[in-house]
């Protein structure tokens, strides 16, 4: 059963669907666009429960010949770290529609509201097809394809800044995805296989100065995408011009491809290369973890102070695909996944609280819990996992890239530390400014969440504290197709200095 | 012994063609490019003799031929222009630029 | 001797000793959930879940006793948490004497506090959020004593660091409320990076997070790390216990509720640190330096806290002083090795019951005072509330180590194991124990004695008994505990199992010389308190005072430091940061953009409009053409 | 005399055979324009419009069909006494010319884009009168199919005199057409007589450059040139003096830097669907011409002209892609974008190598042509719909809010846009691909990292009008967008599809090209 296409191909037909419903009548649009991104959410739960992780990398494997004058072929499958990250996008997706069931309706917002709706589904597909791809160039079609509905989605339904956002969010991702183009085409004529299929590519590039060309190709694409400092600027300004629905996704999806990027195809295709670049690498995710979060520390408006915190977690995502450790890789997979959750919670309830008091700006607020505890609450919550704190998934996932990149790194590890502090200042600084203290004159009125913004909410709640006290099922997913990378890496294994036996041995025997 | 109608052809080409960039009468100009095709004539007969072969003839005709029908249109598209305009000086037509 | 063997446990009592932490955690969970609707009976569960956990706790620590002496390190695996190639990390519960000692503190303690807030708390319309999040204390605290690894260690380590930060801030429309949860747990965070980083280098030593294997192998380490994680560790304890140089958020932290401040900033939490450093003793003995330096700071906190708690008015910060102070004694003492082990713990036990009932009657005096916190404006309480005056007075005495009652015990027990251990650490803790005495009458007096100094408003009465009842308790607790611990090593002997036994058990002799010249030392204290406070009139606002006065009541500069060190130069680098990535990082861009669009405007001025000049680019591009042709022709 | 002497022995000229079938394509276009101006001058001015315009369609489709059933006979032979080439690359390029230049025809065919009285003075009575009778020149369709007829051609012809007479044919009656606009007459006027003068201007040098390398070779056949640049030696002055000027004659059409100055001002001069023509059949043919001569007549000098090639191409792509970002008249832009694709192009042609390299870059820009081709003309033919009182709403502030008010249009426009930048999912991507992927595998990296990076300039000013149309509100009086005939409803559809279908399933053309390009041109 061609599972992933299925996948793919719902929320498309869904998308037309939602396109054709007669104007006037949105409410039908976004009612329909709920249900098909639950069922799409509801396939691929039993795809999902379908998959073997004991199993083959690869699995619900699709081939089929695409343009066979360039070698492209259609081909989809998923392994383990693929798996997830669709997961993540397609559980975010009903979120976010539910979420922004209204945001389209604003003023500013002016065109139908329906096509926001077909945008989200037709993203979504593309979200699919991206990280399911396994055929190179079909990765880099949906890699750039995937930029025009988020361009407008910022550019017709974003703040005041919209438009300069946009342009700048298209143009920065454009200039690295051509890079990469060349990188793509490189590699094809270098190997001469006559193939864009990822696994028959994996060591076959062997010289290594081309493997450092090609690897820059791809990487400097990834790292605008992820984004690694310093080709961040674009997102602050995106992400706080984005409506807040937009804002998941493009923070909490579409920069995840840069990491996957960097873990499935610079890894693993130019192994030697990436070794070769890995303390830079290195260095740029730690300056990336201090300076976003200290960046972060002196924003005053709440959506740019999310994006900027969002920069320092991107450290900490590439910081553990290069430490090329086990725990470093399967925490970076995972921190992929939890920053979708926790930095998708951060933006929706700041949606609200802007929807409700009409500014972004952390001044404009000051004693909420008292008059909306639910949302100070719940937002409180989120910032917490931002900070990643324990019994909240994203501290599982930050402590296994720290452990894991400390067993190679230390100095880098320590200094990454810091971000633990610096995060509780940003996260509880923002949050005293704008939940604590007496309440606002303009915050007076402002209403507690409704029931579906509860909706929203509380999934991505439970989902933070479920994970957090159960990562096993996820990581035992991801476990595998980490070790897969690795050893296509030739990672060197990590052994301990005394290697204390796991079985309670007392003293004496 | 033929280089002398070479650089005959050369001299005549460069002047029509420092004709066309510094004379202002679109029809001077056009007379200038007209000059140009007869050094090219010039050079295609040099040459013919020189390769005694008569290709480099026949093409002068052609090229006769095709300078006359050059003439009728661009004729045409002055006229036009002058009528309009009441001037037949290339530098006051243009608005289109930058 | 080392510790006994850790054995795995099923079945039992102790086979469901997870029962401690989860009940508590329901209720937490439950209270926040429930929302208005479980307003009427939240205080009720709360308790109720408290009490449960206290009652597991107990049954547990007789199932204990039951078992042989080295059979009492039982393992109670709960389920795999982290199952990640290399890091594969079980959590389970590690039950032995010195963690059932621990639970059955916080869970007894506990529950008597949960039953005071009841009063204490009653005219709150939170209150229920209140005991939430005391039930979420209470379960995180008993993760982090009961864990049998580090990663569930710091998940309670963290656990109980949020739940300070949502009590101190309970009363979040104060502003200083607020600040102060911020402050706590940004300060706790950087205890818990050294923390973190011990947790890392451990595994990279020894690849495992498990307390049995670390420690049946941290011999085998190289000092050089044990000291690295030592020291790293220590960071941790200094954050949560509020040793110099991390201290500076305890004293803010009384803006929390009384009973907070009793529970969590006197009795358990921040004890922690002495947890930790004693759990892990097996590393810290295979590393000198850092034990040194755990004593160090241990004396260097004991006297700063005893200091500080000299000028304070506010009644709530001069206990906190002397907190600091105490738990420097149980640093001290942690630090001496197996020797001082049981004396730590020991005291941090007594600690925990007059502490305790020192700010649970601080608390009731407030309740009495319209929350007046200023001591100046006491006085001559003792005759309108005979039951808070005479619990405080008890705790009051077994602090200052009154003879027999518990700090005498306990107290005189650090000091002398310390002088024993080094002349100079003992001295300075005996110079302690008289400031101690100083600063503790001072609260006493200016509180209960003298004339009475009340604002007009104040209507001072006793507490109702759901208030009074937890005090008597705990100052029974005050008086008898230390003697019950530590007369015939009864502490030591049950204590040995879980750290070991010393060479020779320290046999603690009462009124030995030592003992005698801090006894001379407290009652100089008590009596000059007395002279001024007790006798003489108490001045409505405070005199200037010394430099020293005043240096002790700003803290010793701490927060002053601070600001200067850190605060100040951190606002400097955000608005750079800030600046720029906006100017710097960004302009860049933007300025790119900017030249290719400037470039694209100047160049289009080329494009003349004027046919001959486009003739003329023409002719010049064909010699260019041709030229180059050339060049390259005849290369 | 003379000729005797020339001659020597009097031998007897050989009678030149000509194979009628393989050129059938192009003689039927230019037989029906003859008929089309005996129609001109035999038949009453209300019947023409409705003559012309059927014999113009049909002739386009049967030279169309015919092409298609040559190409399925898989001719390939230098018919003509090996004047013209009939061949893959041929076939390939007069199908696409065909198939434009039917659709441009549809655009031509709307109403009011043409004079009513070229000779009538703008503004003047004759003019007003002119215009009140209704019609316009039926001219202009005999002068289309003789321009269609050059441009198949040019790129044909197999040695330099044919397409020198070509390049005349085809350019010629474009120059008329440039001036035949009905409104903004002065601009229009302009731009032909710009376009002439320098058109002839070099042709001229394209002349002097073919005498230079006749005197070289001793021929002009393509093929001869070749040969004679492996026994001829001595005369390198001449061939590389010749090889120039002649590449100028060429750049020029194609517009390459530093020739490119005509394009932007004749596009937005011109009626717009003759820009629509230009822009992509001319486009076609003249790189066919070029890829002819620099492959097949200097072949063998290419270590020569690949350095200047390779300037030429940066340097088109530079200026095409900095000058378009701060137009503002939107034709104005679009010829500057296609000065940029002319670069990208380029950088397929300087790509030589072996025999398949040459095939598969040859292949790529065929599919580049084709790809770009429809996309232009839809581009084209949504301007014309976009009107005001002064007729097209050039100015792109005008488009502002565009869609919003009409969505459909503003959308597929958009499409067209996002082609041109070469974003996935459009016929643009492939194209791109295809010529860069050509231009790596012939080692030219770092002249497609430059493509690279001036695309992404070019994409901001595509990116540009899209945030006019849909991300900036409505000017309050905008301009109307006109009904559309169903000519440039057709137009638009055709084009969009095509820009579509060859984005997602470009395989099929892809084939045709390869196939076409396989046997690369004939000798």
């Amino acid at each position: 059963m061609p599972w992933l296409s299925i996948l793919m191909g719902v929320p498309v037909v869904g998308a037309l669907a939602v396109a054709a419903v007669p104007k006037g009548n949105a409410k039908l649009a976004k009612q329909l666009t709920l249900a098909v991104s639950l069922v799409v959410l509801a396939l691929t739960l039993v795809m999902a429960s379908q998959f073997d992780p004991s199993g083959p990398r690869d699995q619900f494997s699709e081939v089929h010949s695409w343009i066979p004058s360039f070698g492209v072929h259609y081909a989809v499958a998923v392994d383990g770290i693929a798996l997830v990250l669709i997961a993540l996008a397609v559980v975010l997706v009903p979120i976010v529609v539910l979420a922004s069931w209204h945001d389209a309706d604003q003023p500013e917002a002016k065109r139908s509201v329906k096509t926001y709706f077909a945008l989200i589904l037709v993203l979504e597909a593309m979200m699919i097809g991206v990280f399911a791809a396994t055929d190179i160039f079909l990765f880099y079609v949906f890699f750039e394809a995937m930029l025009i509905p988020m361009y407008f989605m910022i550019g017709s339904y974003g703040g005041a800044q919209r438009s300069y956002a946009a342009v700048k969010f298209l143009l920065y991702s454009l200039f690295g995805g051509l890079l990469m183009l060349v990188a793509v085409i490189a590699l094809y004529t270098v190997a001469g296989k006559g193939t864009f299929l990822q696994p028959e590519l994996i060591g076959v590039i062997k010289d290594p100065a081309t493997q450092k060309w090609l690897f820059l190709g791809f990487f400097i694409a990834f790292a605008v995408k992820a984004p690694l400092w310093p080709f961040h600027t674009w997102l602050p300004d995106a992400a706080a011009q984005a409506p807040a629905g937009a804002a998941v996704l493009l923070v909490g999806v579409l920069d995840k491809v840069g990491t996957y990027g960097m873990l499935r195809f610079c890894l693993e295709l130019f192994p030697d290369a990436a070794k070769f670049f890995t303390p830079l690498v290195i260095t740029l995710s730690v300056i990336g973890i201090v300076y976003g979060a200290i960046v972060a520390i002196g924003q005053t408006d709440m959506k740019r102070l999310i994006a900027y915190t969002s920069i320092s977690h991107f450290g900490f995502i590439t910081m553990g695909v290069f430490a090329m450790t086990a725990n470093a890789g399967s925490g970076a997979t995972l921190y992929m996944v939890n920053h979708g959750f926790s930095t998708g919670a951060l933006f929706l309830l700041a949606g609200f609280l802007i929807n409700r008091r009409g500014s972004q700006y952390i001044e404009d607020y000051g004693g909420v819990r008292k008059v909306a505890p639910i949302l100070a609450g719940t937002f409180l919550i989120a910032g917490l996992s931002s900070l990643s704190l324990p019994g909240l998934s994203t501290f599982v996932s930050e402590f296994l890239v720290l452990i894991g990149t400390f067993q190679r790194y230390a100095v880098p590890g320590v200094i990454a530390l810091s971000g633990m502090v610096l995060a509780a200042v940003y996260i509880l600084w923002m949050y005293q400014r704008m939940m604590t203290g007496p309440t606002a004159e303009k915050v007076k009125a402002m209403p507690d969440l409704n029931l579906r913004e509860k909706f929203v909410v509380a999934p991505l709640i439970a989902l933070l504290i479920g994970f957090g006290f159960f990562p096993a099922p996820l990581l035992n997913v991801i476990n595998p197709a980490v070790e897969q990378t690795l050893t296509s890496v030739q990672a060197p294994q990590f052994t301990p200095a005394v290697p204390a036996t796991a079985e309670k041995k007392g003293p004496g025997q | 012994m033929t280089t002398h109608y070479l650089v005959l052809s050369a001299l005549l080409f460069a002047i029509g063609g420092v004709g066309v960039l510094v004379r202002r009468n679109a029809i001077v100009v056009f007379m200038c490019v007209e000059l140009m095709l007869n050094a090219c004539n010039l050079a295609f007969v040099t040459f013919a003799r020189q390769h005694g072969n008569l290709e480099g003839q026949i093409i002068a005709f052609f090229v006769m031929i095709v300078a006359a029908a050059e003439v009728v249109v661009g004729l045409a598209i002055i006229v036009t222009i002058f009528r309009t305009r009441r001037s037949a000086s290339v530098d006051d037509a243009n608005l289109l630029k930058y | 001797m080392e510790p006994a063997e850790i054995v795995q446990h099923s079945g039992g009592v102790i086979g469901v000793s997870w029962l401690t932490i989860v009940l508590p955690l329901l209720g937490a969970a439950i209270l926040l959930l429930g929302g208005r609707r479980s307003d009427r009976w939240g205080h009720f569960l709360g308790v109720a879940m408290s009490l449960a956990s206290f009652v597991v706790a107990a049954l547990v620590f007789f199932e204990l006793l039951g078992l042989g002496a080295d059979q009492r390190r039982r393992l109670v695996q709960l389920y795999e948490f982290l199952p990640a190639g290399t890091v594969d990390v079980k959590l389970g519960l590690l039950l032995d004497p010195l963690s059932i000692s621990f639970a059955l503190l916080i869970t007894g303690v506990g529950s008597l506090i949960h039953i005071y807030s009841i009063g204490y708390m009653a005219h709150d319309p939170d209150r229920r959020r209140f005991f939430a999040y005391l039930n979420l204390f209470v379960a995180a605290m008993l993760l982090l004593v009961l864990s049998d690894n580090y990663l569930g260690l710091y998940i309670g380590w963290e656990g109980v660091g949020l739940a300070s930060y949502l009590l101190i801030g309970f009363w979040q429309h104060k502003p200083s409320a607020a600040a102060a949860a911020k402050k706590a747990f940004v300060v706790n965070r950087v205890g818990d990076m050294g923390l973190a980083l011990g947790i890392f280098v451990i595994f990279t030593t020894f690849g495992t997070l498990s307390f049995g294997p670390i420690f049946s192998h941290a011999s085998q380490a190289s000092q050089g790390t044990l000291t690295l994680i030592g020291l790293a560790l220590l960071v941790g304890a200094c954050g949560k216990s509020a040793q110099l140089p991390l201290q500076s958020w305890l004293l803010d932290a009384m803006e929390g509720p009384t009973p907070v401040s009793a529970l969590i900033h006197a009795a358990t939490m921040v004890t922690a640190g002495v947890y930790l450093v004693v759990r892990s003793g097996a590393i810290f003995e295979g590393a000198p330096t850092a034990q040194l330096v755990v004593t160090i700071v241990g004396v260097a906190t004991l006297l700063a806290g005893a200091i500080i708690g000299t000028a304070k008015d506010d009644i709530k910060k001069a206990l906190a002083g002397s907190t600091m102070s105490q738990i420097g004694y149980m640093m001290l003492a942690a630090g001496l090795g197996p020797v001082g082990y049981a004396f730590a713990i020991a005291h941090l036990i007594a600690h925990g019951f007059f502490k305790a009932s020192m700010f649970l009657g601080a608390g009731s005096v407030m309740h009495a005072m319209n929350d007046e916190v200023d001591m100046r404006k006491y006085g001559g309480l003792a005759s309108v509330m005979k039951i808070t005056w005479i619990t405080f007075g008890l705790g009051y005495l077994a602090i200052i180590g009154f003879p027999l009652l518990s700090g005498y015990w306990t107290k005189d027990g650090i000091i002398e194991t310390a002088m024993e251990h080094n002349a100079i650490l003992g001295w300075l803790a005996v110079a302690g124990a008289g400031i101690t005495g100083f600063y503790m009458s001072r609260v006493f007096f200016m509180t209960f004695h003298g004339e009475r100094r009340w604002d007009k408003d104040a209507h001072p009465h006793e507490s109702p008994a759901v208030m009074t009842w937890p005090l008597i308790i705990l100052s029974i607790g005050s008086v008898f505990g230390g003697a019950f611990l530590i007369a015939g090593n009864r502490f030591m002997e049950f204590l040995a199992p879980a750290v070991g036994r010393p060479e020779e058990m320290p046999s603690f002799q009462p009124f030995s010389l030592t003992g005698l010249v801090t006894l001379a030392l407290v009652a100089v204290g008590v009596v000059y308190a007395w002279l001024k406070y007790g006798r003489s009139a108490v001045p409505a606002v405070a005199p200037r005072g010394s430099f020293l006065t005043v240096f002790a009541r700003r803290d010793l500069y701490g927060d002053a430091l601070n600001e200067a060190l850190f605060m100040r130069p951190g606002q400097w680098l955000t608005r750079l940061a800030v600046f720029f990535d906006n100017r710097g990082v960004d302009g860049l861009v933007n300025g790119l953009a900017a030249l290719i669009g400037g470039t694209s405007g100047r160049l289009r001025r080329v494009q003349t409009g004027f046919v001959r000049s486009y003739a003329l680019s023409i002719f010049f591009g064909a010699a260019l053409l041709v030229g180059a042709w050339f060049v390259v022709g005849n290369l | 005399m003379l000729a005797t002497a020339v001659l020597g022995a009097p031998t007897p000229i050989p009678s030149p055979t000509i194979e009628y079938g393989q050129l059938a394509p192009m003689l039927l276009v230019f037989g029906a324009a003859i008929v089309g101006v005996l129609v001109e001058a035999f038949t009453p001015k209300y019947l023409r419009k409705s003559i012309q315009m059927p014999i113009t369609v049909l002739s386009l489709i049967g030279a169309f069909a015919l092409t298609v059933w040559e190409g399925f006979q898989g001719v390939r032979n230098a018919a003509a006494m090996g004047a013209v080439a009939v061949d893959g690359p041929s076939l390939f390029i007069w199908g696409a010319i065909l198939l434009l230049a039917v659709v441009s025809v549809l655009l031509i065919n709307d109403d009011d884009q043409f004079v009513a009285q070229a000779a009538a003075v703008p503004g003047s009575a004759e003019e007003d009168q002119a215009i009140s009778q209704g019609g316009a020149h039926t001219e202009i369709y005999p002068l289309v199919l003789f321009a269609v007829g050059g441009m198949m051609l040019f790129p044909a012809s197999n040695d330099l005199l044919i397409m020198f007479v070509a390049l005349e044919v085809m350019s010629l009656p474009l120059y008329l057409l440039c001036g035949l606009a009905r409104r903004r007459r002065l601009l229009s006027q302009e731009a032909a007589m710009k376009y002439f003068l320098l058109g002839a201007f070099s042709s001229a040098f394209f002349l002097y450059g073919t005498a230079l390398l006749y005197g070289f070779a001793g021929t002009v056949d393509l093929g001869g040139i070749e040969k004679a640049l492996g026994t001829v030696g001595g005369q390198d002055s001449l061939l590389y003096m010749g090889a120039g000027m002649l590449g100028v004659g060429l750049l020029f059409k194609i517009g390459a830097a530093p020739f490119q100055a005509w394009k932007p001002d004749v596009y937005q001069g011109a009626p717009t669907p003759i820009t629509a023509l230009m822009a992509s059949g001319t486009l076609i043919a003249a790189f066919g011409a070029l890829l002819r001569v620099f492959w097949v007549a200097l072949g063998n000098l290419d270590a020569q002209w690949t350095p200047v090639l390779w300037a030429v191409a940066i340097l088109t792509m530079v200026v095409g892609a900095i000058l378009a970002i701060t137009q503002t008249d939107i034709k104005r832009m679009l010829a500057y974008s296609s000065i940029a694709h002319t670069g990208f192009l380029l950088t397929a042609v300087v790509a030589t190598g072996k025999e398949a390299q040459n095939a598969g870059a040859l292949a790529g820009i065929l599919f580049y042509l084709v790809a770009y081709g429809f996309a232009t003309v839809g581009a084209f033919a949504v301007v014309t719909m976009i009107r005001d009182a002064g007729g097209e709403a050039g100015h792109l502030s005008r488009w502002a809010g565009l869609g919003k008010r009409s969505p459909v249009l503003a959308g597929i426009f958009a499409l067209f846009l996002l082609a041109f930048a070469g974003i996935p999912l459009t016929s643009g991507f492939f194209g791109k691909y295809a010529v860069f992927a050509a231009a790596v595998a012939g080692g030219a990296v770092q002249l497609v990292i430059v493509g690279v990076v001036t695309s992404a300039m070019a994409a901001f000013f595509y990116v540009r009008v899209i945030v006019l149309m849909f991300f900036s509100d409505p000017a309050p009086e905008g301009p109307t967008i006109a009904v559309p005939s169903m000519g440039t409803a057709a137009v638009v559809t055709v084009s969009a599809a095509a820009t579509v279908v060859l984005g997602v399933f470009p395989q099929p053309v892809l084939d045709l090209a390869h196939t076409a390009a396989q046997s690369l041109f004939v000798r």
